[in-house]
Formats: C-alpha cells, sequence, structure tokens
C-alpha cells in the first residue's frame, strides 16, 4: 500500500465519480466543472505515471485551454428553459443498456486475455528522469512528420472555427 | 508499482462512460464533453503503456491525441454557435435536417 | 595601298556613316524632335559627309597619277569559304565590307553627296508645311547611306547591298504620302519592276563569281586577264547582259521604264534627288564600273547602245506630249538616261559618267525649279494651269532657264560638252546610233522648251484662287536653285580637252577601235587583246574638223527645237490643238505613252493577277473542299455515331447504375433517422459485434 | 504500522510545512502588498495615504482582514451555491498552488519539478475558472460580462505571454526553475538582456493576467461595477483579492527567474574580491543598502510629531541595521547558507521592483476599451511574440554555429529586428483600425 497506490486509488476514484457526475448533471455548468475534475484527476494519474511533461499538457492544453473553450461557449449558448426540459432522448434505455454492454465486453475481454498482456514489468525499467527532453527528442526525431501533419491539422481547425462562427457566413 | 490491469480498468470505465453520455444526452455540448472524456480513456491507456514499456512514444500519441481533440473541439464548438445562432437550440434530436 | 593613308582617305567608310547614324536617330525616335532638330541633324550630317568627300576627293588627287586607287577594309562580310568555278578551279568566295575610292567613285561620291546636300538644304523649305517631316529626313538619310555605299563598295555584294538599299529608298519615298493610293500604287510599281532587274544583275553576280571566282572589283581585271577569255565569249556575254538587266531595272530602260514616270508621285525633292540626280544613274555607274567585262562582250554593248539610244528617241518623244510638269521632267530623264547608256554602249564610258554628273546638275535644277513652281501655284502640276510665271517668280524662272539650255545643250554650258562627247563617240561607233541622238537632242531642246515656254511665259492660264497667293519661294529653296544654276553653267567646262576622260583614265582606259571589234576576226588570248588596247591607245579621236561639223550639227539641231517650240508654243499657240487633231491616232498614241502600261497589264500583270485566281480557287474548292470539308463531314458522321453510343450504351449503363442504387437507397432509407445519436448508437452495435466476432476467434485460437 | 507510515510520508513532511508556512504567512503579506499599493498610490497622487491606523497606518492590512472577516457573507437568489461556494477557493487555491514550484532562492524551494515553469503556467492558468464559475455561478448579468470577457481577455493573454516566456526558455534550455537561473549564471547575463522583447511581451502579457490596471476590465468598476466580484461579500471576496495579490506575486516571480536572473545578483559574471579575502565586493550589496536606509530612517526619526512614530522609526531603523547585520554575517557564513539567504534577498527584492512597476503602471496608465484589448492582443502581441521566437531561435542557431559565442551580439541585432516588426504591426494595425472605421465599425 504505498503512496502511489494510494495516489492512483484516488484520482481513479474522483475520476470516474466526476465523470459519472458529468455524464448525469442536468445544469450544463457543472457538467463542464465535473469534466474538468475528471481531466485533472487524470493529470493526476499522468504525475503518477511520472510523465511530467504531458501532465503539464493536459494541465494547460485541456484544462486550461479546451475546457475553458467549452465554458466559454456554454455560457454564450446557455439557456434556462434547457434546465426544465428533459436531458436525455428517446433512445436512452437501449443507449445506456448497449453502452454497458459494450464495457462489459471490453471487460470480458480483459479478464480473458489479460494475462497474455506479455510486458517487461514495468519496475524494471524507469523512465529517464528527464521526461520533457525525452519527449522532445523523440518527438523531434521520430516523430517530425506526424508533428508537422498534427500542426496543419491544427491550423485547418483554427481556419475552420473561425469561419464557423463570424456572425454572417 | 500500480499493475497495468488497474489503468485499463480506469480507462475502461472512463469509455463506457463517455460512450454512454454520447448516446443518451441529449444536449450536444455534453455529447462533445463525452468524446473528451472517451479520448482521455485512449490518453490514460497509452500512458500506462508507455510506462510500462519504459519509453515515451505512448506519450507522443497522446500529445497528438490531445492536438486531435483541440481541434475537435475548436470545431465543435463553432459548429454548434453557428448552428445555435440559427435554430435557438443546442439540442442533438432537433437537428434534424438531414432526415428523410 | 600603304599603310600611312592621309586622314580622309582612311576615314573613307566614315562617309556612308554620317547619314546611317541620323537616319537611325530619324526613324527611331525622330517622333519626339522638333523640326529645326530634325533639319540641322539631318542637314548636317550630309554635310559632314559631303566634306569629308570633298577632302577624299582633294587627297586622292594629290596621290600620284598610278595609284589612285584608295581600299579601305573594315571586315570580312561574307567568309563563304571555297568553292569551285565553273572550270573546275578552286576559288575562295569572299566579299568583304570594304570600300574603294578611285577617280570614279571619287566623282560619284561628289555629285551624290553634293547634290544630295542641296536637296537636302532645299527640303527644309519645301517639307517644312508637311506632315512626317522626320519621316521624310528619315528615309533621305537612308537613301544617302545606301547609296554612298553602292559608290564606294569595293565588291559586286556590297554594291548590291547599296543598290537594294536605294530600290527600298525609293519605295518608301514614292510612297511618302501613303494615304494617296494613286502613290502607294506607284510605289509598289517601282518596287516591282526594279525586283525584276535585281533578279538579273543578282544572276549576274552569281556568273561572276562562278566564272571570275572573284566580286572584288580590283581583282576582276586580273581575274579576266588571267581567263585568257576571247572577245565575245558567250559567258561574259551572259554576264554582261545580266548585269544590264539589271541596270536596265535600276535607270529606267526599255523595256524597264515604266516605273519612272509614276514616281514622279513622290515629293518633288525626291524626284529631283533619287529619280533624277543619283539613283537612276547608279545603272549607268555599275556599268561602268564594270566595263572591263564588258568591253570582252561586243555584243553586249552592242546592246547597250541600241537600247539606249532607242529609250532616249521614245522617251523624248512621249516627252513631248505630256502636260504634267513633272512627268515631262520624267521623261527627259529617262531620254537622258539612255543617252548615257549610248556613251556605255558605244565604249564612251568616261562620257557617260561625265554626261551623268552633268545632268545631275541641271536635272536636279530643273526638278527643284519645277518643285519651286508648284510651290508658288499651291499645288498645281499641269502645264495647261500655268503661264506668265516669269514676271511673278522671277529668280526662279531665270534658274530655270539657265537649266533649260544647259539640257537643250547650248554651248557653253555644261549639257552641251557632255551630249557633244557622246555624240561625237557614237558617230564613230555608227552613223545611224548618231542620228538618233541627234533627233534626240533636237526634241530635248523642244520639249524642254516647250515646258519652259508653258510654264513662265505666255498669257496667264492659273485658276483664280490660286493665282492671288502666287510668291517666291523662300531663300532655303533658291539658294540651292541659284548654286545648282551656276553649276549647270560652268559645270561642263572641266571636260574640255578630254581632262574628265584623262582623269577617269585609270579606271575606263580607252575603247579598242569599234571598227576593229566589229570587222576583225573573232579574237582570243593575250596577244590580240594587247594589240587591241595598242591599237586603242593609238586611235586618235575623230580629226578637228568631223569634231566641229559635229558640234555645230548638234548645237544648230538644239536650236531648231528651241525656235519650233517658241513658233508653237509663243507664236501660234493654236497650232499644237490642230496639230494633234490632224495626227489624231499618233498624238492618242503617244499620249497614251504607247499604250505600254496597258500592254504590260494585259501581258504580264494581269495574268499574275490570272494566276491567284486560279490558284486561289484550287485553294477554295481543291483544298477546302475535299480536304477540310471532307474532314469536317466525317468528323460529323463519326460524332454522330459516338452520340448514339453515348445516349443509349454509356448513358444508359450509367442510369441503370443510379437506377440500381435508387432501388437500394429506397430500402436502406428507413434507418436513416436524421438522428445523430441513432447513428452513433448503430456505430456501437457494429463496434459490439465485431469485439464479438473477434472474441470467438480468439477464444478459438486459445482452446 | 506507525513507522511504516512515518517511513512512507517522510519525504512529504519538510514540503507540507514549506507549504503550510507559506500558506500561513502570505496573506499577511498580501494584505501588505496592499497597504504598499495604497501608499504607492498616495505618494503618486500627492496624498499620505493610510494613517490612522497604527503609526504610517502599519496596522491597516489586520484592520482591513477583520473587517472582512467579521462582513455577512451573501448569497444571491438563483445563485448556483455551490459553485458560488467553490469558486474562490478554486481561484486562492491555484494561485497558492504555484508557489509550490517557486524557488525563494536556492535553498527554498518546496519542489524541484523538472516542469516547473510550465508547471506554475498550467496552475496559474487554472485560476481562470475562479473567476468564470464565479462570475456566472452569482447570476447577475454584470458578473457573467466579467467573467466571460476575463475569460476572453486570459487566454488571449495566456498565450502572448507563453510565447515570451519560450523565446527565455530558448536561452535557458531547461524548464526546471532551477536550472534556468543556473544557466544565466552560466551564461553570465540576464536573460532580459538577451531577449528584451520577449521580457516586454511577457510583462504586458502578465499585467493582462492578473487582470491589474490597465487590463482590468472583468473588474472595471466604472462599466461592470466590479465585474465577476460583484455580488461576492466578506471572506470569499477577500479570497479573490488574496488571489489576484498571490497571481501578482507569481508572475512576478516567474518575470525575475527567467528574465531577471532569479536569486543572482547584479552582474554575475562580475567576480572582484576584497583584497586578502574570498568576499567579492559585490556581495557586500546588500547589507549596504539595508545600512542607507537604516541611516535614512534614523535621520527622519526625530522629525516625526508623535512619540509613537519615533519609536516606529526607530525600530524600522534597528530592523535594517540588523538586517544588515545579517546580510554581513551570511558573507563569512559557508557558502550554502551565504548564498542562501543572498539569494533570498536578491529574489524578494526582485519580485518586489516588479510588482512596484505593476503599481506604476496601473497608476498610470488609463483603462483600456474592450475590443482595444483584443486588438493589442491578437493582431499585435501574438505575432510580435510568434516572429521573436523564430528570430530568437535563428539568432541562437547563428551564436552556436558561428562561434559567435557572447550572447549580446546576437541579443543586439534580433533586438533591433524585433523593433522593425513591432513598429511594422503596430503600423499594420493602425491601417486595419482606418479601414474597419472606413467600413463603418466591425
Amino acid at each position: 500500500m504505498t503512496v502511489d497506490k494510494i495516489l492512483f486509488a484516488f484520482f481513479a476514484v474522483l475520476a470516474v465519480a466526476s465523470a459519472v457526475l458529468m455524464v448525469t448533471r442536468r445544469n450544463i455548468v457543472h457538467s463542464a466543472v465535473f469534466l474538468i475534475t475528471t481531466l485533472l484527476a487524470t493529470a493526476g494519474i499522468f504525475l503518477e505515471l511520472q510523465a511530467e511533461f504531458l501532465f503539464v499538457v493536459q494541465v494547460i492544453l485541456y484544462v486550461g485551454g479546451i475546457m475553458v473553450l467549452f465554458v466559454f461557449v456554454i455560457m454564450l449558448v446557455n439557456l434556462d428553459v434547457s434546465l426544465h426540459m428533459l436531458q436525455f432522448n428517446r433512445q436512452r434505455f437501449v443507449a445506456a443498456a448497449l453502452g454497458l454492454a459494450l464495457g462489459a465486453q471490453v471487460f470480458f475481454a480483459l479478464w480473458v486475455g489479460g494475462h497474455s498482456l506479455r510486458l517487461p514489468s514495468g519496475a524494471s525499467l524507469q523512465l529517464p528522469p528527464k521526461n520533457s527532453e525525452a519527449i522532445g527528442d523523440a518527438l523531434f526525431r521520430h516523430y517530425m512528420l506526424p508533428f508537422e501533419i498534427a500542426s496543419i491539422l491544427l491550423l485547418v481547425a483554427m481556419i475552420g472555427a473561425v469561419v464557423m462562427a463570424k456572425r454572417k457566413v | 508499482m500500480v499493475p497495468l490491469e488497474a489503468y485499463l480498468l480506469l480507462s475502461l470505465a472512463l469509455l463506457t462512460v463517455g460512450v454512454v453520455g454520447v448516446l443518451i444526452r441529449r444536449n450536444v455540448i455534453i455529447m462533445l464533453m463525452s468524446i473528451e472524456l472517451i479520448l482521455n480513456a485512449v490518453n490514460i491507456n497509452l500512458m500506462a503503456f508507455s510506462r510500462a514499456w519504459g519509453n515515451v512514444y505512448g506519450q507522443i500519441f497522446a500529445i497528438f491525441i490531445i492536438t486531435d481533440a483541440a481541434a475537435e473541439a475548436a470545431v465543435g464548438l463553432g459548429i454548434i454557435l453557428a448552428f445555435f445562432r440559427n435554430r435557438e437550440t443546442v439540442l442533438a434530436d432537433e437537428m434534424d435536417l438531414l432526415k428523410w | 595601298m600603304n599603310a600611312t593613308l592621309p586622314y580622309f582617305l582612311d576615314k573613307i567608310w566614315l562617309i556612308p556613316l554620317f547619314p546611317a547614324a541620323t537616319s537611325a536617330a530619324m526613324l527611331l525616335f525622330g517622333r519626339r524632335l522638333k523640326n529645326n532638330t530634325v533639319s540641322v541633324l539631318c542637314v548636317g550630317s550630309v554635310f559632314l559627309a559631303f566634306f569629308f568627300s570633298v577632302g577624299a576627293f582633294l587627297q586622292l588627287l594629290s596621290l600620284p597619277e598610278g595609284q589612285r586607287l584608295v581600299t579601305k577594309v573594315l571586315f570580312e562580310w561574307v567568309p563563304a569559304g571555297p568553292y569551285h568555278m565553273l572550270d573546275g578551279r578552286l576559288a575562295n568566295f569572299i566579299a568583304d565590307w570594304g570600300f574603294q575610292l578611285d577617280p570614279l567613285s571619287g566623282v560619284m561620291i561628289l555629285v551624290v553627296t553634293g547634290v544630295g546636300f542641296l536637296i537636302h538644304f532645299y527640303s527644309i523649305g519645301y517639307m517644312g508645311h508637311e506632315g512626317g517631316y522626320y519621316r521624310f529626313f528619315g528615309y533621305l538619310n537612308l537613301f544617302m547611306f545606301a547609296m554612298l555605299m553602292l559608290v564606294l563598295a569595293n565588291n559586286l555584294l556590297l554594291l548590291f547591298v547599296g543598290w537594294e538599299g536605294v530600290g527600298t529608298c525609293s519605295y518608301l519615298l514614292i510612297g511618302f504620302y501613303f494615304r494617296r493610293k494613286s502613290a502607294a500604287d506607284a510605289g509598289k510599281k517601282a518596287f516591282i519592276v526594279n525586283r525584276i532587274g535585281d533578279a538579273g544583275f543578282l544572276l549576274g553576280i552569281l556568273l561572276t563569281s562562278a566564272l571570275l571566282g572573284t566580286i572584288r572589283f580590283a581583282d576582276i581585271g586580273p581575274a579576266l586577264d588571267a581567263g585568257h577569255f576571247a572577245a565575245g565569249n558567250p559567258l561574259i556575254t551572259a554576264i554582261a547582259l545580266l548585269l544590264f538587266v539589271g541596270a536596265a531595272g535600276k535607270s529606267a530602260q526599255i523595256p524597264l521604264y515604266v516605273w519612272l514616270p509614276d514616281a514622279m508621285e513622290g515629293p518633288t525633292p525626291v524626284s529631283a534627288l533619287i529619280h533624277a540626280a543619283t539613283m537612276v544613274t547608279a545603272g549607268v555607274y555599275m556599268v561602268t564600273r564594270m566595263n572591263a567585262i564588258y568591253r570582252l562582250s561586243p555584243t553586249a554593248l552592242e546592246v547597250v547602245a541600241v537600247i539606249g539610244a532607242v529609250t532616249a528617241l521614245y522617251a523624248a518623244t512621249m516627252g513631248i506630249t505630256q502636260t504634267d510638269i513633272k512627268k515631262v521632267l520624267a521623261y527627259s530623264t529617262i531620254s537622258q538616261l539612255g543617252y548615257m547608256f549610248l556613251a556605255c554602249g558605244v565604249g564612251a564610258f568616261a562620257a557617260g559618267i561625265f554626261h551623268l554628273m552633268t545632268h545631275a546638275f541641271f536635272k536636279g535644277l530643273l526638278f527643284l525649279g519645277a518643285g519651286s513652281v508648284i510651290h508658288a501655284l499651291s499645288g498645281e502640276q499641269d502645264m495647261q494651269k500655268m503661264g506668265g510665271l516669269a514676271r511673278k517668280i522671277p529668280r526662279t524662272s531665270l534658274t530655270m532657264l539657265a537649266a533649260t539650255l544647259a539640257i537643250a545643250g547650248i554651248p557653253p554650258l555644261a549639257g552641251f560638252f557632255s551630249k557633244d562627247e557622246i555624240l561625237g563617240h557614237t558617230f564613230q561607233y555608227s552613223r545611224l546610233l548618231w542620228l538618233i541622238g541627234w533627233v534626240t537632242a533636237g526634241m530635248t531642246a523642244f520639249y524642254m522648251f516647250r515646258l519652259f515656254f508653258l510654264t513662265f511665259h505666255g498669257e496667264s492660264r492659273v485658276d483664280h484662287e490660286v493665282e492671288h497667293h502666287i510668291h517666291e519661294s523662300p531663300n532655303s529653296m533658291l539658294i540651292p536653285l541659284m548654286i545648282l544654276a551656276v553649276l549647270s553653267v560652268v559645270g561642263g567646262w572641266i571636260g574640255i580637252g578630254g581632262r574628265f576622260e584623262h582623269f577617269l583614265a585609270p579606271v575606263v582606259q580607252l575603247r579598242p577601235h569599234p571598227v576593229q571589234l566589229h570587222h576583225g576576226p573573232p579574237m582570243a588570248g593575250e596577244p590580240e587583246r594587247e594589240k587591241l588596247v595598242q591599237e586603242a591607245e593609238e586611235a586618235t579621236p575623230a580629226a578637228p574638223s568631223e569634231e566641229i561639223i559635229l558640234m555645230v550639227a548638234s548645237v544648230a539641231i538644239a536650236v531648231a527645237g528651241i525656235g519650233l517650240a517658241w513658233y508653237l508654243y509663243l507664236k501660234r499657240t493654236d497650232l499644237p490643238g490642230l496639230i494633234a487633231k490632224r495626227l489624231n491616232g499618233l498624238y492618242e498614241l503617244v499620249y497614251h505613252k504607247y499604250y505600254i502600261d496597258e500592254l504590260y497589264d494585259a501581258l504580264f500583270v494581269n495574268r499574275a493577277k490570272d494566276l491567284g485566281l486560279a490558284l486561289g480557287a484550287f485553294d477554295s474548292n481543291v483544298v477546302d473542299g475535299l480536304g477540310v470539308n471532307g474532314a469536317g463531314w466525317v468528323t460529323r458522321f463519326v460524332s454522330k455515331l459516338s452520340i448514339w453510343w453515348d445516349t443509349w450504351i454509356v448513358d444508359g449503363s450509367v442510369l441503370l447504375g443510379s437506377r440500381i442504387v435508387w432501388l437500394f437507397g429506397f430500402a436502406s432509407k428507413f434507418i436513416q433517422t436524421g438522428y445523430v445519436q441513432n447513428y452513433m448508437l448503430l456505430i456501437v452495435l457494429g463496434l459490439i459485434g465485431f469485439l464479438a466476432y473477434y472474441l470467438h476467434l480468439a477464444q478459438h485460437a486459445v482452446h | 504500522m506507525i513507522p511504516a507510515i512515518l517511513q512512507a510520508i517522510r519525504p512529504f513532511i519538510i514540503p507540507v510545512v514549506c507549504g503550510v508556512v507559506i500558506v500561513g504567512v502570505f496573506p499577511l503579506m498580501a494584505g501588505y502588498i496592499v497597504l504598499l499599493e495604497r501608499k504607492v498610490m498616495a505618494d503618486m497622487q500627492a496624498r499620505l495615504g493610510p494613517m490612522r491606523v497604527g503609526p504610517h497606518g502599519l496596522l491597516q492590512p489586520l484592520a482591513d482582514a477583520f473587517k472582512l472577516m467579521l462582513k455577512e457573507d451573501i448569497i444571491p437568489a438563483h445563485a448556483d451555491w455551490f459553485l458560488f461556494w467553490v469558486a474562490p477557493v478554486m481561484s486562492v487555491t491555484m494561485a497558492l498552488l504555484a508557489f509550490a514550484a517557486l524557488p525563494i532562492g536556492p535553498a527554498f524551494q518546496i519542489a524541484d519539478i523538472n516542469v516547473g515553469i510550465l508547471f506554475i503556467l498550467a496552475v496559474s492558468s487554472l485560476g481562470i475558472y475562479g473567476i468564470v464559475l464565479g462570475g456566472w455561478a452569482s447570476n447577475s448579468h454584470y458578473s457573467l460580462l466579467g467573467a466571460l470577457r476575463s475569460a476572453a481577455q486570459l487566454v488571449s493573454y495566456e498565450t502572448a505571454a507563453g510565447l515570451g516566456l519560450i523565446s527565455g526558455l530558448l536561452y535557458a534550455g531547461s524548464l526546471s526553475m532551477k536550472d534556468i537561473v543556473q544557466a544565466q549564471s552560466d551564461r553570465g547575463v540576464w536573460f532580459i538582456f538577451a531577449v528584451p522583447v520577449g521580457f516586454f511581451i511577457y510583462f504586458v502579457g502578465s499585467i493582462a493576467e492578473t487582470n491589474r490596471a490597465p487590463f482590468d476590465l472583468p473588474e472595471a468598476e466604472s462599466e461592470l461595477v466590479a465585474g465577476y466580484m460583484t455580488e461576492y461579500s466578506g471572506f470569499r471576496w477577500a479570497l479573490y483579492f488574496l488571489a489576484e495579490y498571490a497571481n501578482m506575486v507569481v508572475v512576478a516571480a516567474i518575470a525575475t527567474t527567467l528574465f531577471l536572473g532569479g536569486w543572482l545578483r547584479p552582474f554575475p559574471g562580475y567576480h572582484q574580491t576584497l583584497p586578502g579575502t574570498s568576499i567579492e565586493l559585490l556581495d557586500a550589496l546588500p547589507s549596504i543598502l539595508f545600512l542607507v536606509v537604516a541611516l535614512y530612517s534614523l535621520k527622519l526619526t526625530p522629525r516625526q510629531p508623535v512619540k509613537i512614530q519615533k519609536i516606529v522609526m526607530l525600530l524600522v531603523a534597528g530592523g535594517c541595521a540588523l538586517l544588515a547585520l545579517v546580510m554581513a554575517a551570511a558573507l563569512f557564513a559557508p557558502d550554502p547558507v551565504k548564498i542562501g539567504i543572498h539569494g533570498a534577498f536578491w529574489f524578494l527584492a526582485k519580485v518586489g521592483g516588479y510588482v512596484y512597476a505593476f503599481l506604476w503602471v496601473r497608476f498610470t496608465f488609463p483603462r483600456y476599451r474592450f475590443d482595444q484589448l483584443m486588438r493589442l492582443g491578437w493582431r499585435f502581441l501574438i505575432p510580435l511574440a510568434l516572429v521573436n521566437v523564430i528570430v530568437v531561435g535563428s539568432g541562437m542557431i547563428v551564436q552556436e554555429n558561428w562561434g559567435w559565442r557572447h550572447p549580446l551580439l546576437s541579443a543586439i541585432v534580433t533586438t533591433l529586428i524585433m523593433l522593425g516588426v513591432a513598429v511594422f504591426l503596430a503600423y499594420d494595425d493602425e491601417k486595419h483600425q482606418a479601414t474597419v472605421q472606413a467600413a463603418g465599425g466591425e
């Protein structure tokens, strides 16, 4: 029962719980807040995985960027009437059932084949202490092309968003 | 040392919640957020495996996925804004222009 | 040639360069220059050329008699390399960009630049009020350049360059008023007729180089000597005749004279410079330049002489009936050119050149005077509408009188000496030709004075609205007139005592005795020629008494012609009409220039047109009809086929496909609810299915 | 069992203690920063400022704290009580969390994360949620507008400020605070001289990020009563206040670490020892400064009207003298202690200077209009920062490859280039505005 186990358990529970809350809340802003909590918890799990860089990226980009965007839009389009409407669509029971079925299936898959994940025991090999250096190295040496492609993708998305959100299209 | 399966289970749980959320919520914004949730589940998987293998490639892919999520969120929210301006609604089952 | 030449002789290549430079400037950006600038530049450049020519000429004179030949080769122009001559020997064809100054070309450049300068100066006043001032002077300077190239060239090819150049310029300048259709046509006519002659000339050049292996004037004589050509050698004759064809075209001899009268459409200074003084005499110059060849071919000489004589007479007759002042001058030019060729034909090349020079003076003067008259009458050219102008424009009339006397051959004016030379030599060559020349002299005097009297004396027949503003021309036009008048008075004196002939001697040896040429046996080889030349040296010109007689005869007939003109056109002004009525047929014939133009039209021009029409018909019927339309028809047929194929096979298959797609779509459109989440549900369903399948497989793989 | 737990938590004890210290001490510090601000404002406006509570109003912060704690705290009707409660807490938590990675001197740092500076950025970027959610939760139009404005503003200027930082990080070559400072001491130059433009950008960006004047639109009293804090009162409001000042200190610390050479003294590359000793001249600077202050306040003491003030002045003088002694003594202490104390001094001094600059700007410039703000951010700062990164990077390449060792050389060149770019951008923006107004407003 070492520290990182405690941390993992804490973050995992936090993440799942707030995820569930996120899906079930009636008020969108609350959902957003809970999603933020989930993301932060995920970030915590990254930290517990000794991936500081990803932790920071997760916080800055996801929480500090994307979710701010979400909150912003939510506040722009927030309608009080929608609070009193039905929050779930007609297919909710079937959908929930199917979703859970999918989860169960994957769980079954893990249950059956989990032991066949032949991985070196993580304890044996530690990540390099300078995590961000290692990432930068890998990113700009072996993954240059994907990196560029991703930047192009971002550019396109940006233009698309601007065009989409202009008052008069 | 936390076993790998734990991370997998965690990401599975998040995935399931996300899928269910996408499927049952009427509000498009929440659907988008659920999608973000799914992406996060994927990220957790990647991170866990990268930790287990002791290299950073999983993290690279996680970065790409985050990039992707950013792009997707930007465009999706843009669409939602435009739609909201025209139809005064953000409910998925009121967006039925494609119905036959 | 020694290396240290005197300055001007070393710089002869500059002479054509001055006009070339200014003409380039004019034609490139003359449009932006003011008229004064244009005149200063152009006239100045011509004056420079004149200055250098005089300098070169004087320094040439200062050379000892034997070596009055200066050659200046700038660079090798067409190094065509070795080729086989007709007799199979290898020769090296060389046409270099070289200039040659000897007494002949010396005289020529003096005439060209001198008269040219005067006419340029005159044009300042004459063209002052015309449009395209810079264009005019640009062309004029271009002409000067080409003409100087022609006379200074040291080989036939370069001479040909100048030859074509002057042709082009005359075309451009005849058509100077290109808005007038007649002018444009006249230009085209001159150009085409000249082309015929040039074709002959070019052939002549080629044959020369093929036979003699060189086209340098300096080398032709030695080549002939080396070739041991017999007099009357058919190839030599061929060369001579071909060259003469070119000369005839350029110098308006029968049968290629038709362009010259129409060339009067151009501005008067142009007529004066090109069609009287310089260009048309190029033929004479060329024949003289090639005299070495001509003297070896009696036949050619005879042809030249006969054609010259006939042309002289023929043109004179036409000159009598013309009423357009410039047309009269044009015909007289033709006839004078005939005189020159007559001279060349009888072997008196020097006399021909002499007459060329004097003719340049007085004929230039005549044209300029006519121009001044036309200027005064604000454009009137018809002598019927003139008369009594002597009182109104006295200076012009005086100068004209001098020129007229000169051309009529009244001593001691220029025309007398040159014409007398020619007649003298002709008389010794053959009496018949002399007779023709003699008659022609009389007719010349007659129609020239007819022109003079009709224009300047008698009662005025000028239209009234024109009458008021008759005015003497400005000084810029009068001064050249006067200078030329002086020249045409004294110009002939340099020929007294055969000094001119003697000066030209190094270029044109005294001809062998005609009698020998005719009645002696056909002789070949060196010694005979030697003997010939010997005899020629000894052959004293006709006895003095005979000369006196000839002189008296020519003067007498000239005076007679003048008297007749005076009687007909001042005394009994009704007679000409009567005569014209009486000899109506003859008069009409002559008046319409013997219908030569019509004849040419019928013979050549219309035939050419018919050929063109036939070709056109062939094109439109056979080529278009069979080829193009046939192809079009085939294409249309094929396209009809493919249309059918498209509609039924291609489109049909497409439509079939679409029908099928529509069927499936109809079947499957019921699952398209339009709700995005339904689709997601289906996706998840599919996912579950796949997963299940793969788990199944995995199960079997495990167990 | 117990020992095992102790064993487990052993490495966490010291950080936790430090954290507790910071969390306990900082509010007081913030209160005194407020007092300082008011005094400076008064000075700049030729006033005295708070004088009543305590000598020279030295006890004012405590009074304010008591007042705020005793105030009734109101939750507006129809407010979202949960978020209304959570927002200020979030805000202040994130602000204080940033201190975890701040090295106050080489010795005193809670956690040396190897992505420290990014960590601070991330955490401080979370503070925005406090504002947005608070504004939304209080169910008031003023608050909502203020919240949205601040959301937009922070997102915009974070980008600019981050890019400005990056131009400095290029030189630092590391993300951990300690290494950054180390890099500056290695290169022998503060990065403010290497990348002045980057520092400028970060300075403006940081003002905007902390919602200070002239960018204090989210809480613009004149148009939105107090922006997102309209509905807040009492202690929650105090929390927001605390968060703001904490943020000021944090950005000041970042700037100090990255651009102002952290805990290095001026001229880190200049080593001139006192003859005969191993003491460097410049190390004596702090004690001399304190000594001067002490003498000055001693000189002031007689003129104080009231006895108590005389006493206070004396106390001040004594305190300064004491500090001067401490500094001087540290000179003879073994290196770690010496460096620790001096480093802490220099670090705090620089942070104080930066904060003073903030106050100065606040009292000097009028408030921007919102569209002007956005224009400045998107049309000037961000492009400038982008070009700056490129230019500085190229400059570094030139340095490394063409043996152009001294950083200042390339610094001058790059700075000149960047000035040209800035002029161009400003001119372009002017043109754009002209066209827009010609078209009749956006």
